[in-house]
Formats: C-alpha cells, sequence, structure tokens
C-alpha cells in the first residue's frame, strides 16, 4: 500500500517517465513531511501527556526564538515547493506546451457515447476523399509522434490513456491539440475520464499501439487502392 | 455626517451630468476607435468615484470600510484578466 | 450620531414562556438558529451518508442490487454522485460549521447579546430550511434530481436531452441560489456582529481563533459566490428562455462556467476547512492547558491562505482545455499555499510540546483532525503539480484527496466542536466512553474507507464511474472497491454510538456545570445553557487574551478571559 | 429591567453601515463577475458592435440622466433628514421613488421596443448578456424602490441612518448602471 510508484500502471509514452518522475518527487518530499510532522505528533502527545504534579509550561510562542522552531521548517516547505515548481514546468512545456513535429495527425471526435476517430488517409489532409473514420479503435505506429485534434460533438468528454499518462478534455466548439510517441506495441483502454451522461461509465475505445511493419501492414488493409 | 462637513450635492450632480455628457460626445468621435473608448470608460470611472466617494460617504469612512469596498473591486479586476487567455486570445 | 437598530430589549418578555414556536421554530436567538443550522446539517448527513452507501455498493459489487434500494443504473448512478456531493458541501458542511458554529459562537465568544440583525439571522435559517426543502423535493419529481456532478458542468447540465433531468436540474440550481442567498444573510451578519458588538476590551487580537477563522471563512464566502451566482443566473437562462452562454454554437464558451464555479469552489473548500481548524485551534490549547503557538501569526497566516485562495482555481482545470500557458502560475500559486497551511499545522503541533495533555473527547477528535488533515493537505500537492495532475485529475486519487480534507473538517473538526461545546449548547454533558468509542471507530473506518482509494485512483480509476469492471484494466484492482466499500459500511455503522450518546444525554444525561472544561473564552461565563440574551444584566469585560493556559501569574493552570488580576488590572 | 443591546455598539462602528458595506461587497461580486464575463467575451468575438448598435442610446443616455438625478434626491432626502426637515425629506424620497420607477418603465418600453424588433434574450450572445445585465440591474432598481417605499410609508423617518442605508444601496444600483450603460450602448 505505501510505496505509490509501483501502483501506476506500465509507462508506454516518451514523456509518461517523466510524468512519473514528478509524481515521484512530490511523493518523496510529502512523505518524509508526513513522518516528520506525524512523527513529531505523536511524540508530543506521549512525552507531555497529563501526568500528576507536572504543570504546563507557558510558551506563547510570539518571541522571534520560539517561533523560529515553526518558521525554519516553513521556509524549508517554501523552498521545497519552488523545487517541485521547478522541476515541473519544463514536463509540462513539453506534454501541453509546443508539440513536436509529427507524421501523423489523427482527429478524434467524442460524443455521447463513443469516440469517433479520424484518418486524414494517405493524402495526410482531413476533409478528402481518403479520410476514414473508425469508432472506438485508435492505431498508431510505435516509436511515432502522433498528434492528436480533439472535438467534441456535444457535452465534455475527456481522452484519457492510463498508460501513455495522457488525459485531455475536449469542449465541444474548441479544437485541442494533443500529442504523444508510444515506445511499446500493445493494446491500451481510453477510458473517457470526464461525467458526460448516463453512458459515461463504460465509454471507452482501445489504443492499438503496433510495430512499424505491424501499421504499414494495417494502413495497407486499411486504405488497399493507394 | 454633518460633523464633516457636507460636500456640495447638488454641485457633484453638475459634474456628474458634465461627464456622462462627455462620454457620450466620445461615442461620436470620428476615427480611432481605442480613444473613444478609453474616453467613455475614462468619465465612466470618474462618475463612480465621485458618487461613491460624496453620495455615498466613502470619503469620510474609516480604512475597514474602504477595504470592504476596494478588495472586492481588485478580484473582478484580477478576474477580468484571468479570463483573458481562454475568452480573448485562444478564440 | 448612534446606531439604534438594535433594539432595546426587555429582559421580563423573555423571561415569560414565549411557547412553542416562538421559541423553536421563530426565533431570533442565535444560539436557537444555530441549532436549527445543525439538526437540518445532520438530516442531510444521514441522507448524504446513505447516498455514499448505495454508491459504494454499486461500486464493489456493481452487477449486483442494493439491498434495500435496487438495482442501480448507470443514470441513478449519476445521480448519487452529484447529489452526494452537493449535500455533503452545501447541506452538511456549510450548516453545520458556518452555520451552526458560527451562530452559536460568535456572539457567545465576543460577549454579545445576540447577532447584531436577529431578524436577518430568522430569514437566513428559514431561507436554508427553503433551500433544503426545494432539493428534497428535486428526489421526487418525473425525471429524477440533477446528475451532472457536484460542479454541474455544461453543456451537460445546460440541456435536459444530455442527461435526462429536466426539472431536477433547474430546482438543484434554484437550491444553490436559495442556499446562498441564506450564507449571504448569516456572513453579513457575522462580519458585522464580529467587527461592530465586541465587549468592551475584546480587540481584535484578543478574538479566539475560531472567530477570526470564521470570519476569514465568511468573507471569503461573500466575496467569491458573487461570479457563480452570476454564472448559475446564465446557466437557467440557458435552460429555460434558450439563450447560449455556455453552448459554443450560440457564440458562448463551456469553460466559462468552469472559471466562474472554481473561483468560487476553491475559496468554498476553504469557508469549509477554517471553520474546522478554528474549531480545532480552540480545543487544543483547553486540553494541553497551554497558550496557543504563534497566536498572531496564525491570523496572518489565515488572512494569507484566504488571500490566496482567490488565484489557485484554475488548479481544477490543468487538463480542461483552457489555455496551458495558465497552469504553470496557477500551480505555482497552488503549491505555495501549502505554506501558511504548514505554519498553522506546526502551530497546532507545536502547541502540544510541553504540554499537559488531556485526552478527553474533544481532544481526541481535534487530533483525529490534524493527523488526517495533513495527509490531505498533501496529496493536494500532486494534484496541485500541474505535470501530475494530467495523471492525476478525474481520479480516485482526487476522491481520496478531498475526504482526507472535507471529511477531516467536517467529521473530525466538527465532531470535535460538538463535543467540546456540546454542554454548553445543551446544558447536558455527553458520556466519555461512548465519545471515545464513536472516535476510534470513526478514525479506523474512515482510514479503511479511504486510504485504499490513493491507491486504485494512482493505478488509473476514473471518478463519476457506475461500473470499474467495464475497464479491463481496474479488474486486478477490484477487491479495494470491496475494502472500500466494506470500510464505508463499518464508518456509517461507527455514527450508532454518537446517536445513542446524544438522545441519551439529552434525556438523561448530568447537567453540565458552567465551565466543565476549565476553559478561558467568554462562552464559558455564562450559564449552560445560556439564556436568552445569554448574560444576566451585566456583560463580562475582558482583560486578556483568550489562551493564558498555565499562566505563572496565577496558581490555576486557568486565567479566563474576563478575570480581573489585582496585579495586573489597570 | 431592560438590557439595552446597542449599548455595546463600539463607538464610531455603525453595525447597520458595516452591514450594508459587506452585502455590497458581494453584490460588487455578483455584477463584477458577470461584466468581466461581458468584457472577455466582447473582446474575444467579433460582430457585437453590429447589434450594439441596434440598442438606442437616446434612450439609454435618458435613463442615465434619471438613474444620476435620483441618486441626487436620495442623497438630499439624507441631508434633509439629518437638518430634521421632515418635508424636505418627504419630498425627495418620493422623487426618488418616481425616478426609479420611471426608470424601470423606460426600461420597458425600451425592451418591448427590441423585442418587437425581433431581439430576444435568444436572439444571439450579445443580447443575451444585454437581457441578463440590464434584467439583473432591473430588479435591484426595483428592489430599492420598494425599500425606499417602506421607508416612506413606515413614517419612521427620524433615523437618518435607515436614509444612508437606504442610499448606499441606491448609490451602488447607479454606479452599476453607470458602468452598464457605456459598456452596452456606447463601446
Ligand atoms: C476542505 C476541503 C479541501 C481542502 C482544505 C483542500 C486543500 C487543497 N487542495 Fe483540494 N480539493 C477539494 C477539497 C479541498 N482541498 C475538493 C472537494 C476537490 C475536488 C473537487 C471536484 O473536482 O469535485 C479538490 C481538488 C483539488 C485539486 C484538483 C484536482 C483535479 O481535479 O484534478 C487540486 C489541484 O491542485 C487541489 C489542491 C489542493 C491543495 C494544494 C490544497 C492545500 O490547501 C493543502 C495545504 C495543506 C498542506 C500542504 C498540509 C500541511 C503542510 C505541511 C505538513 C508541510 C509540508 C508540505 C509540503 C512540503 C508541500 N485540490
Ligand atoms: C463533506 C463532504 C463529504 C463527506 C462527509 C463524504 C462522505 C463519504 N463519501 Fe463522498 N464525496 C464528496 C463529499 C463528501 N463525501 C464530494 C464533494 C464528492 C464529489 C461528488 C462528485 O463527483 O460530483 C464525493 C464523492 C464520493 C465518491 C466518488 C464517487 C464517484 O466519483 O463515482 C465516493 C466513492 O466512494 C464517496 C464516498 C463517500 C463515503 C463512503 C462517505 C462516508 O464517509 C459517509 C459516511 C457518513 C458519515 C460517517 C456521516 C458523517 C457525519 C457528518 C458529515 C456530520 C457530522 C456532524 C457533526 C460534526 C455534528 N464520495
Ligand atoms: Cu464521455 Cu465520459
Ligand atoms: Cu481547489
Amino acid at each position: 500500500m505505501l510505496n505509490w510508484m509501483r501502483w501506476l500502471p506500465e509507462n508506454v509514452s516518451t514523456y509518461g517517465g517523466e510524468i512519473d518522475g514528478i509524481i515521484a518527487l512530490i511523493y518523496y518530499v510529502t512523505l518524509a513531511w508526513f513522518f516528520l510532522t506525524l512523527g513529531a505528533f505523536v511524540l508530543f502527545l506521549i512525552f507531555y501527556r497529563r501526568r500528576p504534579g507536572r504543570r504546563a509550561t507557558y510558551v506563547q510562542g510570539d518571541r522571534l526564538r520560539e517561533l523560529a522552531w515553526i518558521l525554519v521548517p516553513v521556509l524549508i516547505v517554501l523552498i521545497l515547493d519552488f523545487w517541485i515548481d521547478l522541476r515541473g514546468a519544463p514536463v509540462w512545456a513539453k506534454v501541453k506546451g509546443q508539440m513536436p513535429p509529427a507524421e501523423l495527425t489523427i482527429q478524434v471526435t467524442a460524443k455521447q457515447f463513443n469516440w469517433e476517430i479520424l484518418y486524414p488517409g494517405p493524402d495526410g489532409k482531413f476533409g478528402t476523399e481518403d479520410d476514414r473514420q473508425f469508432d472506438n479503435e485508435l492505431h498508431v505506429p510505435v516509436g511515432k509522434p502522433v498528434r492528436l485534434v480533439l472535438k467534441s460533438k456535444d457535452v465534455i468528454h475527456s481522452l484519457f490513456s492510463p498508460n501513455l499518462r495522457l488525459k485531455q478534455d475536449m469542449v465541444p466548439g474548441r479544437t485541442i491539440p494533443a500529442w504523444f510517441e508510444a515506445t511499446k506495441p500493445g493494446k491500451y483502454e481510453l477510458p473517457c475520464a470526464e461525467l458526460c451522461g448516463f453512458g459515461h461509465s463504460g465509454m471507452k475505445a482501445w489504443l492499438y499501439v503496433h510495430s512499424p511493419e505491424e501499421y504499414q501492414k494495417w494502413v495497407k488493409e486499411q486504405w488497399p487502392t493507394s | 455626517m454633518a460633523s464633516h462637513g457636507r460636500p456640495n450635492y447638488v454641485a457633484i450632480w453638475g459634474w456628474l451630468v458634465a461627464l456622462m455628457i462627455l462620454g457620450l460626445a466620445a461615442s461620436f468621435l470620428p476615427g480611432a476607435r481605442g480613444l473613444a473608448v478609453a474616453l467613455i470608460f475614462a468619465t465612466a470611472v470618474a462618475k463612480a468615484l465621485l458618487v461613491a466617494l460624496n453620495y455615498m460617504h466613502l470619503k469620510f469612512e474609516p480604512r475597514l470600510i474602504y477595504a470592504i469596498a476596494i478588495v472586492p473591486v481588485l478580484f473582478v479586476l484580477m478576474l477580468i484578466v484571468a479570463l483573458f487567455p481562454d475568452f480573448v486570445f485562444s478564440r | 450620531m448612534r446606531e439604534s437598530g438594535a433594539a432595546v430589549l426587555d429582559v421580563h418578555a423573555h423571561h415569560a414562556e414565549r411557547g412553542f414556536w416562538r421559541t423553536y421554530v421563530f426565533s431570533t436567538d442565535h444560539k436557537m438558529i444555530g441549532k436549527q443550522y445543525l439538526s437540518l446539517g445532520l438530516f442531510w448527513a444521514v441522507v448524504g451518508g446513505l447516498l455514499a452507501h448505495v454508491m459504494r455498493w454499486q461500486l464493489a459489487w456493481p452487477e449486483t442490487a442494493v439491498p434495500g434500494w435496487g438495482e442501480v443504473g448507470p443514470e441513478t448512478y449519476n445521480v448519487l454522485v452529484t447529489m452526494h456531493g452537493t449535500i455533503m458541501v452545501f447541506f452538511v458542511a456549510m450548516p453545520i460549521l458556518l452555520g451552526a458554529f458560527g451562530n452559536f459562537l460568535i456572539p457567545l465568544m465576543i460577549g454579545a447579546r445576540d447577532m447584531a440583525f436577529p431578524r436577518l439571522n430568522m430569514l437566513s435559517v428559514w431561507v436554508f430550511a427553503l433551500a433544503s426543502l426545494v432539493l428534497l423535493v428535486s428526489f421526487f419529481i418525473p425525471g429524477g434530481a440533477a446528475s451532472a456532478g457536484w460542479t454541474g458542468y455544461p453543456p451537460l447540465s445546460a440541456k435536459a436531452e444530455y442527461t435526462g433531468v429536466n426539472w431536477g436540474m433547474d430546482l438543484w440550481i434554484l437550491a444553490h441560489a436559495l442556499e446562498f442567498a441564506a450564507f449571504l444573510m448569516g456572513g453579513v451578519n457575522y462580519l458585522t456582529t464580529a467587527i461592530a458588538l465586541r465587549v468592551p476590551g475584546m480587540t481584535f487580537f484578543r478574538l479566539p481563533l475560531v472567530i477570526w477563522q470564521l470570519l476569514t471563512a465568511t468573507t471569503l464566502f461573500l466575496l467569491s459566490v458573487g461570479p457563480l451566482i452570476a454564472g448559475a443566473v446564465m446557466l437557467l437562462l440557458d435552460r429555460i428562455i434558450g439563450t447560449h452562454f455556455y453552448a459554443a454554437e450560440g457564440g458562448g464558451d463551456p469553460l466559462l462556467w468552469q472559471h466562474l464555479f472554481w473561483f468560487f469552489g476553491h475559496p468554498e473548500v476553504y469557508v469549509i476547512l477554517l471553520p474546522a481548524v478554528g474549531l480545532v485551534l480552540d480545543v487544543l490549547p483547553v486540553f494541553a492547558r497551554k497558550p496557543i503557538f504563534g497566536y498572531r501569526w496564525i491570523i496572518y497566516s489565515t488572512i494569507a491562505a484566504g488571500g490566496l485562495s482567490f488565484i489557485v482555481w484554475a488548479h481544477h482545470m490543468f487538463v480542461s482545455g483552457m489555455d496551458p500557458r495558465l497552469a504553470m502560475p496557477f500551480s505555482i500559486t497552488t503549491i505555495l499555499i501549502s505554506v501558511p497551511f504548514a505554519f498553522i499545522m506546526f502551530a497546532m503541533i507545536a502547541t502540544l510540546w510541553k504540554g499537559s495533555i488531556r485526552f478527553d473527547t474533544p481532544m481526541l477528535w481535534a487530533l483525529g483532525f490534524v493527523a488526517m488533515f495533513i495527509v490531505g493537505g498533501l496529496t493536494g500537492i500532486f494534484n496541485g503539480s500541474a505535470p501530475a495532475d494530467i495523471y492525476i485529475s478525474d481520479t480516485y486519487f482526487v476522491v481520496a484527496h478531498f475526504h482526507y480534507t472535507l471529511f477531516s473538517s467536517v467529521v473530525f473538526g466538527g465532531f470535535a466542536g460538538f463535543y467540546f461545546w456540546f454542554p454548553k449548547m445543551f446544558g447536558r454533558l455527553l458520556s466519555e466512553p461512548l465519545g471515545k468509542i464513536h472516535f476510534w471507530l470513526t478514525l479506523v473506518f474512515f482510514n479503511v474507507t479511504f486510504f485504499p482509494l490513493h491507491n486504485i485512483g494512482l493505478a488509473g480509476m476514473m471518478r463519476r464511474i457506475a461500473n470499474p469492471l467495464e475497464y479491463e484494466f481496474l479488474v486486478p484492482h477490484q477487491w479495494i472497491n470491496v475494502v472500500a466499500t466494506v470500510g464505508g459500511m463499518l464508518l456509517l455503522a461507527s455514527q450508532i454510538p454518537f446517536v445513542v450518546n446524544v438522545v441519551w444525554s439529552l434525556l438523561a444525561g448530568k447537567t453540565a456545570p458552567k465551565n466543565p472544561w476549565g476553559a478561558n473564552t467568554l462562552e464559558w461565563t455564562a450559564p449552560s445553557p445560556p439564556p436568552h440574551l445569554n448574560w444576566g444584566e451585566t456583560l463580562p469585560v475582558v482583560y486578556r487574551g483568550a489562551y493564558e493556559y498555565s499562566s505563572p501569574e496565577v496558581a490555576e493552570d486557568w486565567l479566563p478571559q474576563d478575570r480581573t488580576l489585582a496585579a495586573r488590572s489597570r | 429591567m431592560a438590557i439595552r443591546t446597542e449599548a455595546q455598539a463600539i463607538p464610531g462602528i455603525l453595525p447597520g453601515k458595516v452591514g450594508v458595506w459587506w452585502f455590497l461587497a458581494s453584490e460588487i461580486m455578483l455584477f463584477g463577475g458577470l461584466i468581466a464575463t461581458f468584457i472577455v467575451f466582447r473582446l474575444g468575438s467579433t460582430g457585437w458592435h453590429g447589434d450594439a448598435a441596434h440598442l438606442s442610446v437616446p434612450i439609454g443616455a435618458t435613463n442615465t440622466l434619471v438613474l444620476l438625478t435620483s441618486s441626487l434626491t436620495m442623497v438630499q432626502a439624507f441631508a434633509k433628514a439629518e437638518d430634521v426637515n421632515e418635508r424636505g425629506l418627504r419630498n425627495n424620497l418620493a422623487l426618488t421613488i418616481l425616478m426609479g420607477l420611471a426608470f424601470l418603465g423606460i426600461k420597458a418600453i425600451e425592451y418591448s421596443s427590441e423585442v418587437w424588433a425581433g431581439y430576444t434574450p435568444a436572439s444571439g450572445i450579445f443580447w443575451s448578456f444585454y437581457y441578463t445585465m440590464t434584467g439583473l440591474h432591473a430588479l435591484h432598481v426595483l428592489a430599492g424602490a420598494i425599500v425606499n417605499s417602506i421607508l416612506l410609508g413606515a413614517g419612521r423617518l427620524r433615523n437618518p441612518l435607515r436614509l444612508e442605508l437606504a442610499g448606499l444601496y441606491w448609490h451602488f444600483v447607479d454606479i452599476v448602471w453607470i458602468f452598464l450603460f457605456p459598456l452596452l450602448y456606447l463601446a
């Protein structure tokens, strides 16, 4: 129960490790504080329980010399805070900030209660003849950055891939970009993470990460003419 | 209030009307829209201040009441700024 | 120029029998109004707890019918989540922590005979009762109660066809509007009373900390609720007359609601937290027999946290599709808020240092709060870090976080206050053994219920799903849901000693003395329970701060605020 | 034996005033939230200027003048109360109420002409904002007029404080309009 990092599902994206790194950093910082504060707390409760004949010491903690006992730890908290921010900012920028150039762009449109996954086809452009739409199936090659264009037709949904450490809400009226690069072939679940109505529970798609050869094969099957 | 002396309420009203006319006139300003808008809202702020300070006697109130009035205004300004990226820049 | 708004009250008239209606229903007495809020809050706690039970059963054994309820479909599940959250936050936490304790304590602790505007106060509780009625009715109308989450995000909440809920949603909005009106009236009253009606000698820096916390909480509420009311009006108009504030196709924007909701929503969680912190801060020194550590700095920290709480709201929106450039600034302010709270928590712990600690029931609950809130606060840091929140958001990790904060505030903080002031409120003593059993059972089963939710959240389980077994990656973790559910049932059962204790005490409990705990603050100088107008002809006068325990100036280990000291009297 | 609760009020701080100011603070946030939303929506979209052009600036300006003037009579009523001039007080208060009603009447005419022209709250986002903001404001004017009428009818006019409190609210409502007018009609 206590080693929280073991609970995370297997990471299969390039940036997932960095997100896990931030979670781990915060985990160890807060774990330390948990033991420090609750340790002091329990010790005080034991040492200073009421005993006959002993009187509490009158300490108001208004002089700096006494206050220092907690001001210094507070200062350390402040420094740790900034450390967490400093380590976190580049990770955020990498995942949600500028997107890397990608060969493959896929449009995912959510609706109650399905994912419509649209491929631009061989010409790489949406809105042409060779576009193909799949319901609840997202096929990508391993080791290639993939761009997602996220849309919604009705209410807010959220595309969540536990394994990719990817989560992004899809808001009607907005076109929201996202990206990932998978590192391991396999079949992974893509649940919807935002309450979207009675079909929210069970609204999910599958992510197929293919090896390069397999992916080519899949493409050939879907677009036999080109 | 008597102890503080009383603002000349009628004169203030005169100012209010004058500012209102100024604002109206500004809205018919030809050319640069930015200048007109700035003028319009400058007169609005001036009017609001005149009413608050004189008619609502904020001029004579202790600091506490000032704070109660000003803090929410600051929050509103901050809210406007924070909403800019989502509703002005990216739509 | 003198204020003569507060009426001249005739004591004789009030000594006379005032009849059932005037005493229990249409009362302007702040203590009765506090008790009315308390009863309504407890009623809703039962409802909210039972809804949670049905929900948890469904999560553990989704394929089976819930005993005494029946099959829970996904539609019903969404209603359960929504109403559980709404009820617990707005109809349990607010009325108990702010409504009941605020009303009961503020006048008594500052030495006032009543609130500044007693009739407004009565109106406040009646509007709240009306809100309760509206919310209750919404369960029984065609289409059922609201089901768009307690956060009510549009467009889901904006159109009946998306949820199948029609009137339920409108009544949900109406109930909120009434509730906000009630707490606005209450809030204006609290702030005015504490600013203008303090007894001579009660300077701001002699106020008990619970008063400071209640005032800060009220201020946060008053200053944050406006934008949400504006947002709720827009939502209602979208629903009933077809405007498009939140509909993209008509030029609106769904994200607007989220900004307005969380602009209120984050301060709101401190509206709940701060009174609980205040109750605990007032209980700790009494049972440690020691002054609170760093009184003034705690006040400064509270105000700093309150101010900061207005600039952190977008941490609920990291993955909402808002401009990604907003994330890091809000992440930084969010994590920064750990600094004032670190101070407060450390000060609580430092108060125990070199004390002479008695483990009476109120103290146990207060200590329970300290331990549990630290867990909840620390998990807040995970959420607060924008990159970590990409993964954590909308999972059970967040659910665990906010139960450790909310539950510890309402239940641990609330019961600390409840057991501490019960003798003053009702003039009877509670049973200590039963109180302790209640505490230990609650502490244990609370952790059994909610601690494992961190783990299943990290494993990726999403919030607000009716059936975890529909996801292959969650199936191996289902045992956690079973553990949490069994824990939750036992947690609910753990409240039985509390009910027995209160009923028994009210019927046959020992009469409480004036000051059973040897506490310093003014309310303990009034009879238990205090009569209408609280004190007899003369009011107490205050000579010192509220936490002079074990002062070297006197032989006893306490020194009430109103006692003169020959050596010190000026 | 009578216990005077009033005796406790701390000198220099009037409970009524503190209360009303706190209430106004929350009102500032209410209208502030609406105005903030309006501003960012307006700046983020195009075509609103055309919608706004359908509003009648003369009617809006008239209403501004009415409300500004009613603030003058309101504050004069308070001044007369301080001077113990019962008649002057009553006249000014009555005038204030009348101007409040005039404002509402003009607003009603304006609304109906707009609805006749086909602009309803659902006709577009500008109109939604327009009706919501002015509607909420009109409700506040109505509330103010009712409060003033109660004061006028109750006959308890000796206490200038009550008038000052009602005035604070009335002037606040005036200030809201001072901003709504340029936001909706002019800019
Ligand atoms: C009483 C209620 C309460 C309280 C007090 C808090 C306190 C905090 N909360 Fe929580 N929160 C909620 C109730 C509360 N929260 C609720 C209800 C939700 C979910 C809403 C919903 O979506 O339905 C939520 C969700 C929520 C989110 C959004 C998660 C998501 O949906 O993705 C975030 C993100 O930042 C967050 C952060 C914090 C932080 C940083 C604090 C801080 O205030 C905590 C500060 C305290 C401490 C840090 C502990 C003491 C300090 C120390 C012991 C020193 C050591 C510390 C460090 C080194 C850091 N909370
Ligand atoms: C104060 C707040 C509060 C409290 C006490 C609780 C109590 C409980 N909550 Fe919940 N919960 C929320 C606030 C709260 N909750 C919120 C805001 C949500 C989010 C809703 C949403 O997503 O929209 C939520 C969601 C939520 C979920 C997530 C559902 C989902 O996302 O699908 C779950 C699941 O297990 C759950 C379970 C429980 C359980 C088993 C209890 C049990 O502990 C209940 C047992 C009851 C008691 C032990 C009684 C407690 C007594 C009192 C409260 C009164 C105290 C009285 C005095 C001090 C005098 N709650
Ligand atoms: Cu789609 Cu939840
Ligand atoms: Cu928050």
